[in-house]
């Protein structure tokens, strides 16, 4: 409602999607809970609707059991063979991946940095 | 906050405020003097916890119980629903007392004070939140 | 067997010996006072745990500890596997828990003595096993 | 192995289909539990399978949540259509399917005992 800055920087969730040669790059920054994971799921649906996806998930501090069911339900969608992870994946967010077994559920990308 | 000391706070059961709920819990498990994973632990488990509540309890608001005692950290969520009820139709993957049975020493589900408590238990390294 | 003493006894982690563990549980909870339906939750509960045994710990023995103090009977069904484990992929619908956490007063998931143990609060109206 | 009468008169679980005019009966008798669960569920599939059943658990003594799930499983085959419940349905079993709200989901016959 105002375009002045205000003291809240630090939106829950951010999601951004970049277009890179032969794709996009899904980054997603924050966390993903129950109040967030239908926004990264519907949103990440329809990236892969567009084709191939890196989701980059370096910048992501949190994700709870809500995060996991999302990526399951992505995982179901047909266009999910166009999906791939970035391997950079902050600690919380690699133990409830590793927890729930979905880590080996997904494709890791070449890593593009160095 | 010392030892024996009891944290107690009240938030509306709304989507939103699930992660308030599990900030203010990680932050009081920081002064208990654990690692980041520790209180990435706790914060995991209080999420699930607090997500039950929003989810299955029909219950307005979330309690958060926190507490330090012989060397542990108890943290307790609570609602004013009937308990843990068995829905056939649940929407989640059934993975949340799973996951707060993994990052927690111990958990307890019962009904206290006319509510509906689980009440997780993590180690507190310092004895009392400082 | 009087308050405070212990019935412990070990059971093969096979789909067969379930019926065996609830019943040896109920039959407890009669000595102990409990009504028809006092006895059925306890089977109930018992027979939701130690079925999680044989599906999901790997284990292969189902432990049941009887105890009764405090006026309270505690049924623990216990394993040696690594404890509650997120699945995403369960065969089941997710009941057991928010059975057991309907049919008892409390339940508790915790390690102890190297083991997996879901412990199990009921009424013990006559305050000791006769 | 042996003709001779043993102690134990009381199997776990016991399944009878008795033909009856519109169709069979299925009766079940015992308990079930994960040890019984799958062949009650098959058994009364395929009994589905040949027409109107009216399953009859009056002398159930016991059902624990992988009975819900059995018939859950069968409720969801369209063959389903064809069930329906003997209302005469002893407490312990009743207290389970009111607990998962598996009674509502039932449909019950009319009882034809007096
Ligand atoms: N606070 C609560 N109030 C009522 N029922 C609950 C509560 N927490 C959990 N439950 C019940 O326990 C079940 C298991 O919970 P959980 O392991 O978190 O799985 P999920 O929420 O994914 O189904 C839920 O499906 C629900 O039936
Ligand atoms: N004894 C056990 N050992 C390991 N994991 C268990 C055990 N009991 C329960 N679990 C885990 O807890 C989850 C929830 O159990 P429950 O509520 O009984 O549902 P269900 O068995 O139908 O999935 C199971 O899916 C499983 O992942």
């Amino acid at each position: 409602m105002s375009d002045t800055p205000t003291a809240h920087h630090d939106p829950e969730f951010e999601l951004l999607i970049q277009s890179e040669p032969g794709g996009n790059r899904v980054i997603v920054r924050g966390e993903i809970d129950m109040s967030t994971a239908d926004t990264f799921r519907t949103q990440l649906l329809q990236a892969l609707g567009d084709g191939e996806v890196v989701l980059d998930m370096s910048e992501l501090h949190f994700m709870d059991s809500s995060g996991v069911a999302a990526i399951d339900e992505v995982l179901r969608d047909p266009s999910a063979e166009h999906l791939t992870v970035d391997p950079h994946i902050l600690e919380p967010v690699r133990r409830i991946l590793e927890m729930t077994d979905m880590i080996d559920a997904l494709s890791f990308a070449e890593s593009d940095r160095r | 906050m010392v030892p024996g000391v009891r944290f107690e706070a009240r938030f509306p059961a709304i989507p939103v405020a699930v992660a308030e709920v599990r900030g203010k819990a990680s932050a009081l498990a920081r002064r208990c003097g654990v690692s980041e994973q520790g209180a990435h632990d706790v914060a995991l488990a209080v999420s699930e916890a607090a997500t039950n509540v929003v989810i299955h309890s029909g219950s307005s608001e979330i309690v958060l119980i926190v507490e330090a005692h012989d060397g542990d950290l108890h943290v307790i969520v609570a609602d004013k629903g009937p308990g843990l009820v068995p829905r056939r139709d649940s929407p989640g993957l059934g993975l949340g007392l799973p996951i707060i049975a993994t990052v927690s020493s111990s958990f307890e589900s019962r009904r206290r004070d006319g509510r509906n408590e689980v009440a997780m238990v993590f180690p507190c390294p310092t004895g009392g939140i400082s």
